[in-house]
């Protein structure tokens, strides 16, 4: 009776905390894996903190500075309570999970990774996790290598061993993959890694909007995130690392609110993790990624769980009963935690795309900022539907029903 | 909701596109390449004494780009190269800004086009062909 | 009767638009260097953007999607009329003013600044113009100098050429010190640089809310601004650069939206401006921006800088004419454009600052991220009091008369 | 609008502290240094015995520190090494947590500083004369 439980809460329910939904009657959003719509929860608290609280953080000596201060430090709390971190030392504020992926790079990376070590990606990391890569491998000449998934797109332990050597120094992989919408066993191969003597970055880009999150418990050495993804706005992301590693790490980026001495030829850095955070930070922003933590958690994570993967199954079994429809990744609904990529017989994604958008339907398509993974299952582009809690059958039916009609209306069949 | 933008006449060159062929004789070709979305497209075209008498592409692209450059094909074949590049100057005018009606009967059958100029997502698309075929014309002059 | 047409305007009509106002109705807020306060207009602006097109921009094959593009685009179009720039092409989103110098740190610099080489800044920069290069100094080999000002504040002609060498391949000023106040002949100081084969970074953090800034006018290579201080949100700020140098320049972080082709091992990078944007953008910080040129357009610089002029005078002589206040930089006040920061004697800033608070006015204290200029001066810390246009002489009054009483509740005289 | 934290107390010790002077027979000294406002403390200490017989403080600094630093000394002057620990572990406590009343009494003027525990941007000028003690006790045992 699940499926009854899930209905009882559902229909307009959740949409009507998106004004989004107000706006446009008929809309029918599918493109969440690119970035969610935002609650009002969201919008009003980041307009309750401008004309509040608003004043440049961490140094104010007056009430205004020292509210704007507490909204954002306790932001950061939340972080750390969301993705279970040790210490509010451990999460910097970044704009997006590209950052932060970057930050590792260039900080960690560049003062690390040596001529001749190695660095293990996945195929089907999306470009913010693949990018950075290349470009530390370039600067420092160290190798970079994949790991290849099969058909179903997983990855697995036996793989991982045999692909870490000696010289592996770091292994990027998402949590869940923007494409096949699979869960990767990052536990388990966080502890392959480590008994390695290899750190673990951790994309959870795709991840912490729709499953909880740990970070003690994924062992893993850094992880990153965007707000956007998640219910909040757009220029806040995060990222976490382990204490020890940037405690140790040479700044990234310098300026303002990052220091403690600084003289005419030299400085002397801030406290983790005010050392990441150069320049005036995005109150504004943490703010908004406090009030999504919060809403995330009064839906709570069961709910948006079961609700995504229903209506993932009930997308899922229809398209693969349509013998033209092609699903990328595993041909089980329940692989699939609602991203479900796919190509049409005879139509260019584009072309899918559009005629969805003149039925009011938002899906994506493209290669979705993962060439090499195309490239390597042999599909040229593909078209996305991803969901969230708030989508609702009806959603998933329109959907459908336009899917049933577009080689149609393409001239086909 | 936007409109729907595929009318008969992109449906029909895109199920069936006269000059998707390749060319064996191509007296000029090039490549042109829609980085967004990987699409490729090769451009073959035969120019006799100023004159384009024959031309083809292939590659994969989505319908409106395939649909555009047969329609291109149609209108540049038998016209002078500096026809040709009159009227790619018209279609890339029509598309990211505007132009008069005696100018869109100018561009016949390429003028189904013209709403995909409220679909930027889809300018790329349209107008590969073109900007394709531009470049070869300035090229080979 | 400048002062009666000022006044006819001024009073609560400005405030209205600002909530923050309404919330502390008492508020006096002098910190605008820190921060400005946002009007209702950019708020809401933020908000319908949120509720009425928000997508991920860029990629997107549907309507919401289209929207937000050009939302986003609209604003990088509003931003290149603002500053005068030539072409969308030369403007870059960041986060803030901080990041735009860095990335110019980053990019330009470690590409063409070689060992040997020398980096000119002045001795009055923000940490977060200064830092950056102190960086690039240590990653090249280059040698960082420092022009030093004279007792108002001021650099000339004369000591800008003489500083210069053959090496000199990059300069980096701030067009407005948030120190002094002060206004540099940026223009000057550009066509000096030029002749010399040197390039000059203009950090405009402190003047764009303040002042018209034409970069063409100007002549300027780079320019570098922050949102927050011009009545936008937080987390977003802009780079400007010429288009010839930008063009040249490699990427500065990588991962999504900055790619065209992506192979396993290599990248080629998107046309400018989004070679220099990757991952998703900000575009509900870049509306907020917008919406606050539109505003900022809407009161016009005249006015802007007439008030701002007035209200400077008003406090600055009833200051000079303390004896115990002693005013950093120029003893005019018509060089202090609205930022007068000063020392009371036998009171440290820290506890003026605190008693100001008492009495609801909000004055900063401490180095300004300026310390190598504090040690320069001679000046262990200072306090500083910063206007907008839309204090009135009723903020002014108040801040003198609590002034006037610090010494006094501090048990001297 | 914060309420005065400048009760007579703190004012008294900022402008008659009577431990600001050098001291030349210090077994041991330590500098504290404050980043955030470049204000710098230099902490002079005679223990004879495990008892701090004397103490003195040099420095730059804003009220709240000189008179924190003062009061402390006015404090601990007289005990010994391990009440002194207690005792800074006690304000510690009252600035960044809570403590209870009779805790409270121990600290005698200290206590003045309570109300900074509600100013985050304070806690560090008054804790700098407390944290470069706890330093020094540390490493004199
Ligand atoms: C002159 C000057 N430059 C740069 C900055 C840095 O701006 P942001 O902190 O917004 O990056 C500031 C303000 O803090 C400033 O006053
Ligand atoms: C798996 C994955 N990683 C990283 C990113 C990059 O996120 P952002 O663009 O917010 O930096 C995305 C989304 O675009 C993603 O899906």
């Amino acid at each position: 009776m699940l499926s009854g439980g899930v209905m009882r809460m559902s229909n307009r329910d959740f949409k009507q905390d998106f004004a989004v939904f107000d706006a446009y009657k008929e809309l029918v959003y599918l493109d969440n894996s690119a970035t969610t719509q935002k609650p009002r929860q969201v919008i009003e608290a980041i307009q309750k903190y401008y004309f509040e609280q608003n004043a440049n953080p961490l140094r104010g000596l007056y009430d205004l500075s020292v509210m704007a201060t507490e909204a954002y430090e306790n932001a950061r709390k939340s972080v750390k309570d969301f993705i279970g971190a040790e210490s509010t030392r451990e999460i910097v504020f970044t704009r997006n999970a590209t950052e932060s992926l970057n930050l590792i790079s260039y900080s960690y990376g560049r003062a690390n990774i040596k001529s001749g070590d190695e660095i293990l990606v996945t195929i089907s990391e999306h470009h913010s996790n693949l990018l950075p890569w290349q470009d530390l491998a370039r600067q420092t000449g160290a190798v970079l290598r994949f790991l290849e998934c099969d058909g179903s797109g997983a990855y697995t332990e036996e793989q991982l061993k045999q692909a870490l050597t000696s010289k592996t120094k770091l292994f990027a992989i998402a949590q869940v993959s923007n494409i096949f919408g699979r869960i990767n066993p990052i536990k388990e191969f966080a502890e392959i890694c480590h008994a390695n003597g290899t750190l673990i970055v951790c994309d959870a880009a795709q991840s912490v909007a729709h499953t909880p999150v740990n970070v003690r418990d994924l062992g893993v050495d850094f992880l990153a995130f965007s707000g956007h993804k998640m219910y909040a706005p757009m220029g806040i992301g995060v990222l976490y690392g382990r204490e020890e590693l940037l405690e140790k790490m040479p700044p990234f980026l310098y300026g303002g609110e990052m220091i403690e001495l600084v003289t005419r030829e030299n400085a002397t850095y801030a406290e983790l993790p005010h050392k990441f955070e150069a320049g005036t930070v995005n109150v504004g922003g943490a703010v908004g990624l406090h009030a999504a933590i919060e809403y995330i958690r009064k839906i709570g994570f069961e709910t948006i769980m079961s609700r995504e993967d229903e209506l993932t199954e009930r997308a899922f079994e229809k398209m693969k009963s349509l013998p033209y429809v092609h699903i990328l990744g595993s041909d089980k609904a329940k692989d699939h935690h609602g991203i479900i990529s796919f190509t049409i017989d005879g139509v260019h994604p584009h072309d899918a795309a559009a005629v969805f958008d003149a039925d009011g339907i938002d899906i994506r398509a493209g290669h979705h900022c993962a060439q090499p993974l195309h490239k390597y299952l042999g599909v040229q582009s593909s078209a996305r539907m991803s969901l969230a809690f708030y989508n609702d059958e009806t959603d998933v039916d329109r959907f459908l029903q336009t899917l049933e009609t577009v080689r149609g209306r393409m001239g086909i069949g | 909701m936007a409109e729907n933008i595929y009318n008969e006449v992109l449906i029909d060159h895109n199920l069936h596109p006269a000059h998707m062929h390749e060319l064996s004789c191509a007296t000029c070709s090039n490549d042109g390449l829609n980085p967004t979305c990987g699409d490729q497209l090769t451009l073959n075209l035969v120019i006799d004494n100023g004159i384009i008498t024959d031309g083809s592409f292939t590659g994969v692209g989505c319908a409106i780009s395939h649909a555009s450059t047969d329609i291109m094909l149609d209108l540049v074949i038998g016209r002078s190269v500096e026809e040709g590049k009159h009227l790619v100057g018209l279609f890339l005018k029509m598309i990211t800004d505007s132009i008069t009606d005696d100018e869109l009967d100018e561009l016949e059958e390429a003028g189904a086009l013209q709403s995909i100029a409220k679909m930027p997502a889809r300018v790329k698309c349209a107008t590969l062909g073109w900007k394709t075929l531009e470049k070869l014309l300035n090229e080979n002059v």
